[in-house]
């Protein structure tokens, strides 16, 4: 199955680094203000299409742009409940530093697990291609961390079980 | 100053939104993404800050510099615009009030050709073109508000000092005039249209795949107007022939353009490199990117870059070589001429959100692209438009583009091989289908 | 805030509402069972190109002229049925050659059902279109080998083509 | 430190400290807790320092009572038995100058109180199985099924059989992942007899949520999504009198304190890894900042110059 993983990736990396075209733009509703359009959603002129690349039907990453801002959701492989479990407590975890990551938006999309929102002053204060960079290996990283936090319970499990059996002999 | 590399100026002091240089290029006018542009006087030894210009309570999107008149007007997004003038005795900056009657941010500024009026786009869906009103002592703006129909991105002025183009937000490059009774003479009658009352619309385009406008640009004479959209298509439409020719780029789009003579035009923006589109025979299109930044040599480096690289190189597994290799670490949003004249720009200016404002020349152009003939001028091949009309393209236009593989081509240009015939590798239908013979 | 129930905004009759924006690029919109049949029509003479093996010559014509506009809900899902079908049944190996010469518009439409193929998993395969789609960005035909002034080649992409999709209300 | 110790280690220590012939006694008055809300109290009579007051206080103490926890306390503590102090279930009084044993002896037996006390219920089921042994025809209703509700909401059902004792834990998962964690966990306890070296273990059920056949008929079974059963089925074997059956008693009491210790000590252990996974990511975005290479003015006193 690794091997729809390059394309995959590769195909969110094109599409991010054609999405993150942002500029300032103050909003046309509310009078001195400069909001992220793809947030409010009020002038719908600066809301271009919403794209979604699936590399299954449980993996998928929908990205949603607007003429200041770009909204990155990703939808995490989670193939039995222990891996709901983990993943949700790991975004959980990621959500309540959303702080510290700048770019992490504090709620998820409905339908996904993380949210990133990246505004134009994100892409003027870092390199946008670092923070393309930065976005695909999250994803690498948050499905390798999954699979092995579920190998360590799996693993420490049977630890647990064998100990306290084995007495009995 | 025709040097051959670019010169790189760099502020280290955040991105640049908007840069306008004084009549002898001796002052710049530069804004930081803050409410404040800060003016530079260049006494040889590279930039020193002579004024800064604080007024604004909120950034400054868009700054012009008149050079005959010597007066600086500044936009920015808390609705205001202010003309500046120099109090040579006090050597001091003054700022005079100006009535746009916007509700919403101003975003760009350009004064017109013969600096009696300035037009600011703004957020309203209106452009304000503001005179000076001697009695109140102020300028005040007129509306252009039909059929605007979203925040206009970005202006231009049409050498007649009545047309105004202006890029919008809704899809739509339009061209206005902006004729003010008792300041404009009559124009001269121009393929835009004769009768010219303030607010006509003399021509509404659209690059046809969606995309807000970013900038437009007259050719030199003012008998065409170019323009780029989001969805990364350069069009240039001429009203006299009634010709709209799109290019759509495999590119980013570009934020800016300017037209260095009738036949070329530069336009920059999210590739963080200027990029070239030529005028051959009667075709508009991509010649080449005209940023030959050096490559990263590894040769030679320091230890805190070895462990850098290994500690990124150990950190991501996706090889992340993704460096840019130009000037410009980021997008270039501003790009304006710099030396020379209209007809036949000698040096223009970019700035950037890296924070760099880099004066490059176009004189290595031609020699660039003499060199790119190959010497032979032996090159006669069909180079297929991208109007994808199959079929009904004319022959004999000399190409500056080829379509060969990354290996032919470097192998070209390194050894200055005899080239005698180049051509596009096509496939099947009408495209000849030719490859080099080294 | 409750007090205010109404929305000044919409009254703004300057403003582009959603409906004006997604047909403005369109013109005047055909009669829906015209395009029905167009579209069925079309699917047969793909599949006929298929099956003589004329695989360009069915992604030409499967990607030609899309049903663009309101209300043809049923007639875009068979056209991008059509396209799966074409994409599907194209080896890999071919990829790269077909998409070589494809003109830009070809591109832009197929790359628009690559990403309305994507947006559906589970009726179709996600790895072909990823495939596809890796083959569209690399091996862009029209993307000139742009040459710059000192010879080095710069980097051929299409991420033009993934902005167009973006940015193009005319959706499939 | 993966298996849980029996005994209550802060008993333990502190007499220790007490016993010891060189610290002279002083008054003392401590309350310790143990797992399944057991409370002890130790202290000292107010006038005479020498005389220690050990008293246990536990919510399941009349049921434990009920299936002779009182004969295996004599059989254990019989000279130090005193009458429960108030407040508190039992009480043990030791006189530090003459405290009748062998101190270490006496300290371990001590700590072992709450083991012992639960061990009641246990001694009755192995010996009525014992005895179902020999007839030859046995009555099965003649069994009697003991509840301990040693937890607000979970409880411990024992019944002896003819050839065997079932142990039934109704345990509660507050959280859906301790849910979750648990039936990774107790799947690997019932796949454990599959491997050679545990043949003889204990057989071990999970069911979540519906009770197993054995208790079904009880009264006032929470029927919640968090509710898990875990059966244990002990054979003679592993039972036979003597050092064996003390350790099997200790150990099958302490089980669901030991399942839910390592609950939580794996979502510690997935907690720690996530924090080092987020300051990773912290530094690549970190590295994704231009270092604004600020031309550093150095003042005259050489400090860098830091714009306010």
């Amino acid at each position: 199955m690794s091997n729809t993983l390059r394309p995959y990736l590769n195909a969110v990396r094109q599409t991010l680094k054609a999405a993150m075209c942002l500029e300032n733009f103050s909003s046309q509703v509310a009078e001195r203000h400069n909001k992220p359009e793809v947030e409010t959603g009020t002038s719908k002129e600066v809301l271009l299409n919403p794209v979604i690349i699936s590399r299954n039907d449980k993996e998928r990453v929908l990205i949603e742009t607007s003429v200041n801002s770009l909204r990155v959701s990703i939808a995490i492989k989670q193939a039995d409940e222990i891996e709901r479990i983990l993943a949700h407590k790991f975004t959980r975890f990621l959500t309540q530093r959303a702080e510290s990551f700048v770019i992490l938006r504090r709620k998820p999309i409905e339908g996904y697990d993380i949210s990133f929102l990246i505004t134009n002053s994100h892409a003027e204060q870092m390199y946008k291609h670092k923070l393309v960079d930065f976005i695909i290996q999250f994803m690498e990283e948050v499905d390798k961390e999954i699979s092995e936090m579920k190998l360590s319970l799996n693993a420490r499990a049977r630890i647990v079980s064998e100990s306290y059996l084995s007495q009995f002999n | 100053m025709s040097a051959e590399l670019p010169i790189v100026n760099e502020f280290n002091q955040g991105p640049i939104s908007c840069h306008a240089f004084n009549h002898d290029r001796s002052e710049l006018a530069v804004c930081f993404n803050t409410n404040v542009v800060s003016v530079f006087r260049n006494a040889g030894a590279g930039w020193t800050l002579a004024w800064t210009l604080a007024e604004h309570d909120k950034p400054v999107t868009s700054v012009d510099w008149a050079p005959k008149s010597n007066r600086i007007v500044t936009c920015s997004q808390d609705r205001n615009a202010y003309v500046w003038t120099l109090d040579s005795s006090l050597q001091q900056w003054k700022p005079t009030l100006v009535l746009l009657r916007i509700n919403r941010a101003a975003t760009f500024v350009r004064w017109s050709p013969q600096e009696d009026k300035f037009a600011v786009a703004s957020g309203s869906r209106c452009i304000s073109v503001c005179y000076f009103e001697e009695d109140n002592d102020w300028w005040v703006g007129k509306h252009i508000k039909k059929p605007i129909r979203s925040t206009v991105l970005s202006l231009d002025w049409h050498p007649n000092n009545v047309l105004l183009a202006a890029g919008c937000a809704d899809m739509k490059a339009r061209v206005f005039s902006a004729f003010i009774k008792g300041i404009d003479k009559k124009p001269a009658p121009s393929p835009w249209g004769e009768k010219l009352p303030f607010n006509t619309v003399c021509g509404e385009f659209s690059n046809g795949t969606g995309g807000w406008i970013h900038s437009v640009a007259f050719s030199p004479d003012g008998d065409s107007l170019a323009f780029t959209g989001h969805d990364s298509t350069m069009t240039v439409v001429s009203p006299a022939t009634g010709s709209v020719q799109s290019v759509r780029t495999p590119y980013l789009p570009y934020l800016s353009t300017i037209w260095l003579n009738e036949n070329q035009i530069v336009a920059a923006g999210y590739d963080c490199a200027p990029h070239l589109f030529e005028l051959k025979g009667e075709l508009w299109d991509f010649s080449s990117s005209l940023d030959a930044a050096v490559k990263k040599v590894d040769v030679g480096f320091t230890a805190r870059d070895t462990f850098r690289r290994m500690d990124s190189r150990a950190q991501s597994t996706t090889t992340n070589d993704t460096e840019v290799h130009t000037h410009h670490q980021n997008t270039i949003n501003s790009t304006r001429v710099f030396a020379g004249t209209r007809e036949h720009v000698e040096q223009y200016s970019t700035s950037g959100v890296d924070g760099k404002l880099i004066i490059w020349s176009t004189d290595n152009i031609a020699k660039g692209l003499a060199n790119m003939h190959l010497k032979t001028g032996l090159v006669d091949c069909i180079y297929e438009n991208d109007m994808s009309r199959k079929g009904d393209f004319k022959p004999g236009y000399v190409a500056t583009k080829v379509d060969l593989s990354a290996r032919e081509l470097d192998k070209v240009l390194a050894e200055d091989v005899e080239v005698c015939k180049m051509g596009v590798r096509g496939g099947a239908g009408d495209k000849e289908s030719v490859s080099i013979d080294l | 805030m409750a007090f205010r129930k109404i929305d000044i905004d919409a009254l703004e009759e300057d403003a582009l509402g959603q409906d004006e924006l997604d047909f403005q690029e369109i013109g005047e919109p055909r009669p829906p069972h015209e395009v029905e049949d167009e579209v069925n029509s079309r699917s047969q003479e793909v599949r006929f190109l298929l099956q003589r093996g004329n695989a360009a010559g069915a992604l030409s014509s499967a990607l030609n002229n899309p049903p663009y506009g309101r209300h043809l809900e049923a007639a875009k899902a068979r056209n991008t049925q059509t396209v799966m079908e074409v994409l599907n049944s194209i080896k890999v190996a071919d990829v790269a050659q077909l998409v070589k010469n494809l003109t830009f518009e070809e591109q832009d439409v197929l790359m628009k059902y690559l990403y309305a193929g994507m947006a559906a998993p589970e009726q179709n395969n996600s790895g072909v279109l990823l495939a596809w789609h890796e083959k569209v960005i690399d091996t862009n035909p029209n993307s000139r080998a742009s040459l710059d002034l000192s010879g080095r080649l710069s980097e051929i992409a299409g991420p033009g083509c993934i902005i167009r999709v973006i940015t193009d209300r005319r959706t499939v | 430190m993966i298996l849980l110790d029996y005994h209550n280690r802060i008993i333990e220590d502190t007499l220790k400290a007490r016993f010891n012939p060189e610290n002279k006694p002083k008054p003392v008055d401590m309350s310790i807790v143990d797992f399944d809300g057991v409370s002890y109290h130790l202290s000292t009579l107010d006038d005479q320092d020498t005389k220690l007051n050990l008293s246990i206080r536990w919510k399941c103490w009349p049921e434990l009572v009920q299936y002779g926890a009182m004969d295996v306390l004599k059989r254990e503590y019989n000279q130090w038995i005193v009458t429960p102090e108030s407040g508190y279930d039992f009480t043990l009084q030791f006189d530090l100058e003459n405290i009748g044993a062998d101190p270490e002896d006496v300290i371990h037996k001590v700590s072992l109180l709450k083991r012992n006390a639960m061990a009641a219920p246990f001694e009755r089921a192995f010996d009525a199985q014992a005895m179902a042994e020999q007839e030859d025809h046995w009555d099965p209703t003649s069994s009697q099924l003991m509840t301990i509700h040693y937890r607000d909401g979970e409880a411990i059902y024992v019944q002896n059989q003819q050839d065997r004792v079932t142990v039934i834990f109704s345990t509660l998962f507050k959280e859906e992942t301790d849910r979750v964690f648990a039936k990774v966990f107790l799947q690997e306890f019932v796949d454990a007899r599959k491997k050679p070296h545990l043949q003889n273990a204990p057989q071990v059920i999970y069911s979540h949520r519906e009770p197993p056949l054995e208790i079904r008929h009880v009264p006032g079974l929470l029927d919640s999504e968090s509710m898990g059963y875990i059966t244990f089925v002990l054979f003679p074997r592993n039972y036979a009198a003597g050092a064996v059956r003390e350790e099997t008693i200790s150990r099958i009491q302490i089980f669901r304190d030991y399942l839910h210790y390592h609950i939580k000590c794996s979502k510690a252990y997935m907690h720690s890894r996530m924090r080092a996974r987020v300051s990773d990511f912290l530094k690549v975005l970190n590295r994704a900042k231009p270092e604004i290479q600020a031309s550093e003015k150095k003042l005259a006193s050489g400090r860098a110059f830091r714009r306010a």
